[in-house]
């Protein structure tokens, strides 16, 4: 079977980390495609949780938008925003949340709002969207970006979100439980390292090495003391993926 | 003036100058018809409120309809960037726009804040980020019993909120079904509103516990065939992605975008001529 | 224990004594057969929670397993006393009840916050009332943006909830439908729930936007045909207005109600065997 | 026309104070049946909302509960509890609110707790439902009260639901719109004069004397200096009301 492509790395190794009847609070992209392939293969009892309003969702196919009618219809039940934030979210129901992010700092503080100053912005990002809360209140978060040195910085701009803030027990000083447990970029995974939450190398995918990672992060990288190579992805994994990407395309063709 | 009207009518007695204004559906069931009407009629330094921006409110905020917006997120859903949105708050055109900014967590809270009667929404959030520094509009309440701290969000109470429904029967009782957002609550929420739908029947036949928003909370409703398009009702129609993805080139320019609008909404009458110059 | 189980085993593994325990459903759905299985387990030191008490809370004050109840209308709707709840609180029969009381709009906000992980709903109430003089869980705080003075009620987190609706399928997912009161709310804010219903199917075809709890915030779903007899189930059978009426002169007297509980429901195994002796 | 009885009076008294598309929060008993009279003569579109969470209910025949499968039936919508109180009558879409009591005072105050003191009470009353907060928030509220000294009383034991409270302004200095705008009972109509917001008597139904309500009311009563007798009930009043118990009683014994 054809190599994995970055996009697919990246995808792969997060649905490795869903747990089957694990409860997971999705966005569009990157974390939608893993919880699906989690579903579709050693998880099939996944709840997906999408912040439109679809409790449940089993979508056939990929959906493009978070509101997609697929998931709708495939879902166990569909409820207002208002609901899916207060209830589902908040009430404590999310064991996994996804977060994407324009940068994601040192202590996996997240920043999807503006590069720059805030108030004349250099690039004005989208915004918060759930994430704020999302990181605050899921049972714990993975983030997925793509690794570059603008985008795994010593200090985000702005945090959007909270990780470990400055660090230590900070997080849950401010009154905060849960927070990422992984930041998965198409060359490896970073943890919070014990006690410190500063964010170490814990796998390497095939073929990155440890300058090419250090080279497309923003400070001085450190690698856990049990650092791994990925596993490949196997040719299940990889088809089912695929499968599910040919069968989303094949429908929006239509 | 008849519950059920026209959307040129509905917009005209309904929407005034200076009004906040919010246009909700997440990602389903956009009123883009109705935002279209609101710029044809050339409104001026309205508010507008909506979770998701979208491409209609990129649409009115570059043609100098917003003088302030207040959203949680504002891209183009699986695309990237609002290129309107981004030029007025990064360089200012066609003029400043100031920003209310929150979280959607944080918007539904006020929006039920509102529809409730309540002057706040209390909610867990905002804790770590830096939002709170910047949005005076984000404050914190200590709950009486725990001591915990919690945040508040002031009430959203729009002078006139805009829904789009696919049903409405002949008293001008409406039926949604699928996400339905926030809109039963902007609804609520509003001083005036007016639902655009699909189609008016006879009878709703609505299921038991469905989304109904009976006529005496709606100042208007006005039949607009797939007024949602290029977002979609459930039932009716599909979303058209390909427009969204198009939007992308469109509106990265400011003058391939002032054409643009002007060639599709400002010269045409009503929403069915901007489909079919969109079409042709 | 599998998830779809028997009602005699979801009370003993999930109602402890000592317990917060509420029984929901609005005049609707009410869960009977649940309480009763309670009853014949012999469960003590309960703090009951329930909006509208009804019969099943007078009988199973009556009958000593309660402690507290949590509440804000006890009578019997359309008739008049509850007479057990009336002698708990008046002469301490069968012995002292603690309440805590509140009004409907507050317990439906407490509920709603128990929910939604806050420990405190907010709502405009009490001004001008006495309650909040003799309910401590009653207080006030100061809205940030408009210094408003609004009440605040705890929140409102069972141990464990149980309700009575039409359908679940066979993995357990449940709806129900028509007058749905605080159920969705009594479910999400409790550790633990028990859902009994009229019949368990292959699919639950819901409508849209349907109330439907998923499975997985459900551990025991029980097939009880008739369970929220003598109240009702829309689409299934009518509210039975002569035993609400009958119970007046039942109720009346501490041994013509300790007789009646002992026949209809200490001594028989189960609801239907209930049935059989009321009917007999 | 069989003459009418006094529960009969109230019901039409009550009903002829509904508007047209007024909405009415409304209770089961003499509230219910006196918004359903006003709906099947002079109101045809007044909306009426139950706390079990039927809006704009059409009932044919009276419900016995609050929840009765017929207002869901009728209704153009059916919500929850908690949406009932919140979005409805917190949201300030009510017009008018009835209320009963086991007590009235002078200045329009509510008991429906306590008779004798909180703690060991001499009669414990089903207490608040949803009482306190359809007073302080629905535009208006009609209080509906059998006439007795032991119901109308100087001052209440408990103020469940507030009323004028010590009078004067003191509703309105507690923060408090709306209040009551008049007491119905089987002898009388009375009013809260305007400034001192003390219940004076503005109807007596015919055939009562002043003398007669003034010994059924636990104060010293003032007559409004308009007091009027209350206009006979209309052979259509009285056919449509006993047309519509006949049908519910024909319902509920089948």
């Amino acid at each position: 079977m054809k190599e994995a492509t970055p996009t697919e790395m990246m995808t792969i190794v997060a649905a490795r980390r869903l747990k089957n009847r694990a409860t997971c609070f999705v966005g569009i992209g990157i974390p939608s495609m893993a919880s699906n392939l989690a579903r579709l293969t050693h998880a099939p009892e996944i709840v997906l949780i999408y912040e439109s309003g679809t409790v449940g969702a089993k979508p056939t196919i990929l959906p493009l938008s978070i509101g997609d009618g697929e998931l709708a219809e495939t879902a166990d039940a569909v409820v207002s925003t208002p609901e899916i934030f207060a209830y589902w979210l908040q009430g404590g129901r999310v064991d996994i949340g996804f977060l994407g992010a324009a940068q994601v700092d040192r202590f996996a503080n997240l920043n999807s709002t503006v590069i720059g100053d805030y108030a004349s912005p250099k690039v004005r990002l989208p915004g918060a969207g759930g994430a704020p809360e999302i990181a605050a209140l899921a049972k714990e978060t993975l983030v997925i970006i793509k690794h570059s040195s603008r985008s795994l910085v010593d200090r985000v701009d702005f945090i959007t979100s909270a990780g470990y803030l400055d660090g230590g027990d900070a997080r849950q000083k401010a009154g905060l439980r849960g927070g990422p447990s992984a930041v998965i970029t198409d060359l490896g995974v970073l943890v919070p390292e014990e006690g410190a939450n500063e964010l170490v190398v814990e796998q390497l995918h095939p073929g990155v090495s440890r300058e090419r990672i250090q080279e497309a992060t923003g400070w001085e990288l450190r690698f856990s003391d049990t650092v791994s190579e990925t596993e490949e992805p196997t040719d299940s994994e990889l088809s089912v993926l695929r499968n599910l990407i040919a069968r989303t395309e094949s429908a929006r063709a239509r | 003036m008849s519950k059920i009207t026209s959307l040129t009518d509905a917009i005209h007695e309904y929407v005034h100058d200076g009004d906040s204004v919010a246009l909700e559906g997440f990602t389903h069931l956009i009123p883009y018809a109705a935002g279209h009407e609101i710029m044809r009629q050339g409104r001026r330094d309205l508010a507008l409120v909506r979770m998701t921006p979208d491409l209609i409110y990129d649409q009115m905020i570059g043609m100098g309809c917003a003088r302030k917006l207040t959203f949680s997120w504002g891209g183009n859903p699986g695309v990237g960037s609002l290129h309107r949105f981004r030029d007025a708050v990064e360089k200012r055109w066609p003029h400043p726009l100031e920003i209310d900014e929150r979280s959607h967590a944080s918007m539904a809270a006020a929006y039920t804040a509102g529809a409730a009667g309540l002057p706040m929404g209390i909610l867990r959030g905002f804790v770590g980020s830096d939002l709170p520094k910047y949005n005076p509009n984000i404050r914190f309440v200590e709950c009486p019993f725990t001591g915990e701290k919690l945040a508040a969000t002031p009430a959203i109470n729009p002078d006139v909120s805009i829904i789009h429904a696919q049903k409405a029967d002949r008293k001008g009782n409406v039926l949604l079904w699928g996400i339905v957002g926030v809109q039963k609550e902007a609804v609520l929420s509003a001083k005036r509103c007016i639902v655009t739908v699909e189609e008016i029947v006879d009878t709703l036949n609505a299921p038991p516990n469905a989304c109904v928003l009976p006529s005496w909370v709606v100042d208007a409703v006005c039949e607009v065939p797939g007024g949602a398009f290029p977002s979609y009702s459930d039932g009716y129609y599909d979303r058209d992605n390909a427009v969204y993805i198009e939007w992308d080139s469109i509106s990265k320019d400011r003058d391939a975008f002032s054409e643009w609008m002007k060639f599709h909404v400002m010269e045409t009458n009503n929403f069915e001529e901007f489909r079919e110059r969109l079409e042709s």
